[in-house]
């Protein structure tokens, strides 16, 4: 049997997450200070903290009757009801979507992983209506998902995988930096938006890169 | 802090930065106990003697920071319920449930959000939401700010003002929802709007102005979230801005000589009154020479970007209907007569 | 221009700027035409229906930049007529005669201006010269700021709103001006304040702000001038910087368990509403504690500083009386129910 | 028959004391910006501006059936009804009193103008209740007026005792620097108002510069 992704380490990923997410949730608003409305940190914070005491509250998932699923879907309606603005339907979206195509099961292999993170990117882009280089989170997301598709195409292990998606992902942040916003706030600055980092973009390599931080431990004890 | 500028730092009549949204609704609360009540977690305000039998229930929502929008516009004659998301931040979908349920009349709701990529997606949630729950709910966008080319892409503005109170006064007389929705529909239509900020706010959490504007420069078409214009254009006379404001709103709202209008200068929070009546003095006069009425006006700080310098001016094409609506009774906390 | 500090440098919506006092009262004449009429040169604001038979007349003055104060309170129920004076400037003593000459009915007049010099100055000449020309008028000087503390010498600040309001109320009811005047020094009397500056505000004719704050330093016990406050201290809490403001009113106006007061909080011209409610829950729960019941409330802004940031507390020990004639209809600009 | 001002020379005094103010006014406005409410130069050179245009239309005083008691009363009415604040009713006080005293005459010698000062300053302490080392216009007015009188008294020419009368306001200025204010809006600082000059009595010194300068100088022409 190939490796496999566990509920716990889908719960270290996201408890990474809220822990990088506070780090850098300075970082974030002051991305989006330059191009947006200076809330993007605040928000993703809100929302990864709602998420962590649920996760916390909840113990072992599997404990808790949850499949990946299930998780999933639990994460995107936290998402969804405390972060707000533009990016808690969207990351609500990724995470809905991603629970639809992730299986009834405890765990999920490096093929699964990668459909059900084009699920949900597929519902980030039903949902915010943006395309590639409009200067948003699919920036980021997009080459991430192509990158762990065509890892898992070849038969990498999920390491390996998550990498190659995470390095993805960070190139495709950087590329947003000379782009023209076409979507979201950013889109009303026209030609000034150029020059500067998408924030929802950063928080969604931020999300890839726990990812493949979680994902790569093996076993480590909560 | 901005540590690096400390003379730009902004000071606060603030608690912890993370409560400001949530005090600042605690003293809504106890400013107007006769007319709000105010829940938290979700929070959503509602007018206190809902819900009302056989009126369309209206509800806005939008984030803070742009007081009295939308808080101020709660009461008869105007809002249900208006839910605050966090400081420029739309709220939730739970906050629009929440509030739902608590004032939602029989006759169906309508939903009033302003044309954000957050306010649209959150709204587009609750409608779901709502709908699987039964609700019959319908929704109105506000996308009146003329600074974007593309009306699909424009924000909401001023005109938020004017479809509150103009559909609330729709729903308070007891028409049906298809009929306060077109109405909210048509005054949303026959709306735009264009702003200026001369000096940037500041948002608690970032404790410092979102940007920094060049001495001479001013930033030209800005909408109510702290954020730079669309033009940074050089510092010039307040009549000089006004055009700048009004040019593009009568390039997409052409107005003919005897049409009545609706004139809007909001102050964005840091402009004093002073200072909007400059504005609005030319505003007239260039209407005025045009051969329209400025039939209605409203002068003040009614859609605000936090403590903002600059203002927004906002152009409503009028019928007698309208004219009608507007004139009718309303008691909230902004807005009373 | 404050040329070695160009970021400091305030940007404004004006024209000339010894043209703002005279443009923004056209402004304010087109924005209220059905209520105000106003006069140029002497400068008065007047109400469209007066003079009235068988009322009390009332005239306030003070300079300008306190907007709405005194200009937006003039209508039914509050003044007949304001005179504004130039940028911080006591109005003339022919402004007063020339809004008397307008607006004074049959039953004598009462001038209201706040204690400082130049207000009571400028008062004393007016009423001589009024006197002279067979006018029957009094005056009330509103004194209420206890960041003075000699009460001969405290100057005027939230209070003359209320003194306003109530003795346009009794005005208005017909009672005669010895017992409109009366109400009027009841109500300053019985009333107390005190202010805080965050942020200087800018003479449109200084160009810069007025004064410079340390990066981590407000000042406490500001007038409505623009000018520094008392003392300077560390920028702290919004509650504990309530408290450092309800204190010592309460030191000077001790108000017992039981006793019915009006809180206000008035925003000094730059500090959004969001901030004057975080302020107003904490008086809220302060003077509750102390068993004083916050029986009415006004939240806004009633009288600036510019653009200053920062706020002013008033309080008013209320009888029956002055809530009924607080509750009286009034139809002004600035204040209308 | 000893030295005698003429109503011409009163004129070009206030014509040059407008010119003055108009020079200061940013200066005047700035020391009232430091304890006041910056607005003393502009109060001023509105005042001085409506008394230049009326000193202008008027042509020789004479012809306009003037004495200096109507002179200084016209000079009065105007400053009052156009400066405002507290400064239009002081200044306005020291020309109506200064009028009282002054002799239905065209001209006035020193020591009638040493009294018709004296009067105009018993007219400031009366309207605004100052006493000296208030820090107000009084602090340079009073010193300035006593050494007048004084050169009157021990018969000195016109020049000489304006002269003396123009060191001691300047004085009577500085001196204002290390007072606490009491009246005015500067006292509302109390002791912080210690370490700044009282603008008024900077108006005050250079209302009596320019007379010192008017007076001094014989039958030039308008
Ligand atoms: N339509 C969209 N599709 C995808 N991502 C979007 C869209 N609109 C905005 N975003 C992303 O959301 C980010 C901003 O999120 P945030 O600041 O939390 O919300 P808001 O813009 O409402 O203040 C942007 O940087 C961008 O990456
Ligand atoms: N009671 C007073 N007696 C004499 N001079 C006074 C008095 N009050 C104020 N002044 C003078 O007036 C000056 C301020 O004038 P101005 O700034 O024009 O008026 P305001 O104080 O009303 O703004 C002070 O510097 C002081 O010299
Ligand atoms: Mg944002
Ligand atoms: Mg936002
Ligand atoms: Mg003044
Ligand atoms: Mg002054």
């Amino acid at each position: 049997m190939s490796q496999q992704i566990t509920l716990a380490q889908l719960k270290r990923w996201l408890l990474r997450y809220a822990d990088r997410i506070d780090q850098e949730a300075s970082y974030l608003t002051e991305l989006d200070a330059a191009i947006g409305d200076a809330d993007h940190g605040v928000n993703m914070q809100q929302g990864m903290h709602k998420l962590r005491q649920r996760l916390l509250n909840m113990g072992d998932p599997n404990d808790a009757g949850l499949d990946v699923s299930g998780f999933l879907r639990m994460t995107a309606m936290t998402l969804i009801s405390s972060i707000g603005g533009a990016a808690g339907p969207l990351y609500g979206s990724f995470f809905l979507h991603a629970a639809r195509t992730a299986p009834h099961a405890a765990t999920v292999d490096v093929t699964e992983l990668a459909d059900l993170f084009r699920s949900g990117l597929t519902g980030v882009r039903q949902r915010g209506k943006a395309r590639p280089d409009d200067k948003t989170m699919i920036d980021a997301l997009e080459p991430a998902v192509a990158a762990l598709e065509q890892a898992a195409a070849t038969g990498a292990e999920i390491p390996e995988a998550m990498a190659a998606a995470c390095h993805a992902a960070e190139q495709g942040m950087l590329h947003t930096i000379g782009l023209e916003a076409r979507k979201g706030r950013a889109s009303y600055l026209g030609p000034r938006s150029i020059g500067h980092q998408d924030p929802g973009a950063t928080s969604a390599y931020l999300l890839i890169q726990t990812a493949a931080e979680a994902f790569s431990e093996n076993g480590v004890p909560e | 802090m901005n540590t690096a500028h400390p003379a730009l730092m902004q000071k606060k009549l603030i608690n912890d930065p993370h409560d400001v949204v949530r005090q600042s609704l605690e003293g809504l609360a106890l400013s107007h106990p006769h007319l709000l009540d105010v829940h938290y977690d979700p929070h959503f305000v509602r007018r206190i003697d809902g819900p009302i039998k056989g009126k369309v229930t209206l509800i806005s929502g939008s984030g803070s920071g742009h007081e009295p929008l939308n808080t101020g516009y709660v009461g008869q004659g105007m809002l249900d319920a208006a839910c605050p998301g966090a400081i420029f931040t739309s709220p939730t979908p739970d906050q629009y449930l929440s509030a739902l349920d608590a004032v939602c009349g029989d006759q169906g709701a309508l939903f009033i959000t302003k044309n954000y990529a957050g306010g649209v997606l959150n709204i587009g949630m609750a409608m779901e939401m709502a709908q699987e729950q039964g609700y019959i709910v319908e929704s109105v966008l506000v996308n009146d700010d003329v600074a974007i080319d593309d009306p699909k892409n424009r924000r909401g503005m001023g005109a938020t003002v004017l479809v509150e109170k103009m559909a609330g006064a729709a729903a308070e007389e007891g028409r049906p929802l298809n009929a306060v929705t077109a109405i909210a529909r048509q005054v949303a239509a026959q709306s735009r709007s264009m702003g200026v900020g001369l000096r940037s706010g500041a948002s608690p959490l970032l404790g410092h102005p979102t940007f920094e504007t060049r001495p001479d420069m001013i930033e030209l078409g800005v909408g109510i979230h702290g954020e730079r214009g669309r033009y940074e254009i050089p510092l010039t006379s307040a009549d000089r801005i006004t055009e700048m404001l009004l040019n593009p709103i009568l390039d997409d709202l052409p107005l003919q000589p005897g049409d009545r209008v609706l004139a809007m200068v909001s102050g964005l929070g840091g402009t004093p009154l002073q200072e909007l009546y400059i504005v609005f003095r030319h505003l007239h006069h260039l209407l005025e020479a045009r051969g329209v009425t400025v039939e209605r006006r409203l002068v003040g700080d009614y859609i605000t970007s936090l403590d903002m310098a600059g203002c927004a001016i906002t152009i409503l094409r009028l019928t007698p209907e309208l004219i009608r609506l507007w004139d009718a009774s309303v008691r909230t906390p902004a807005l009373w007569w």
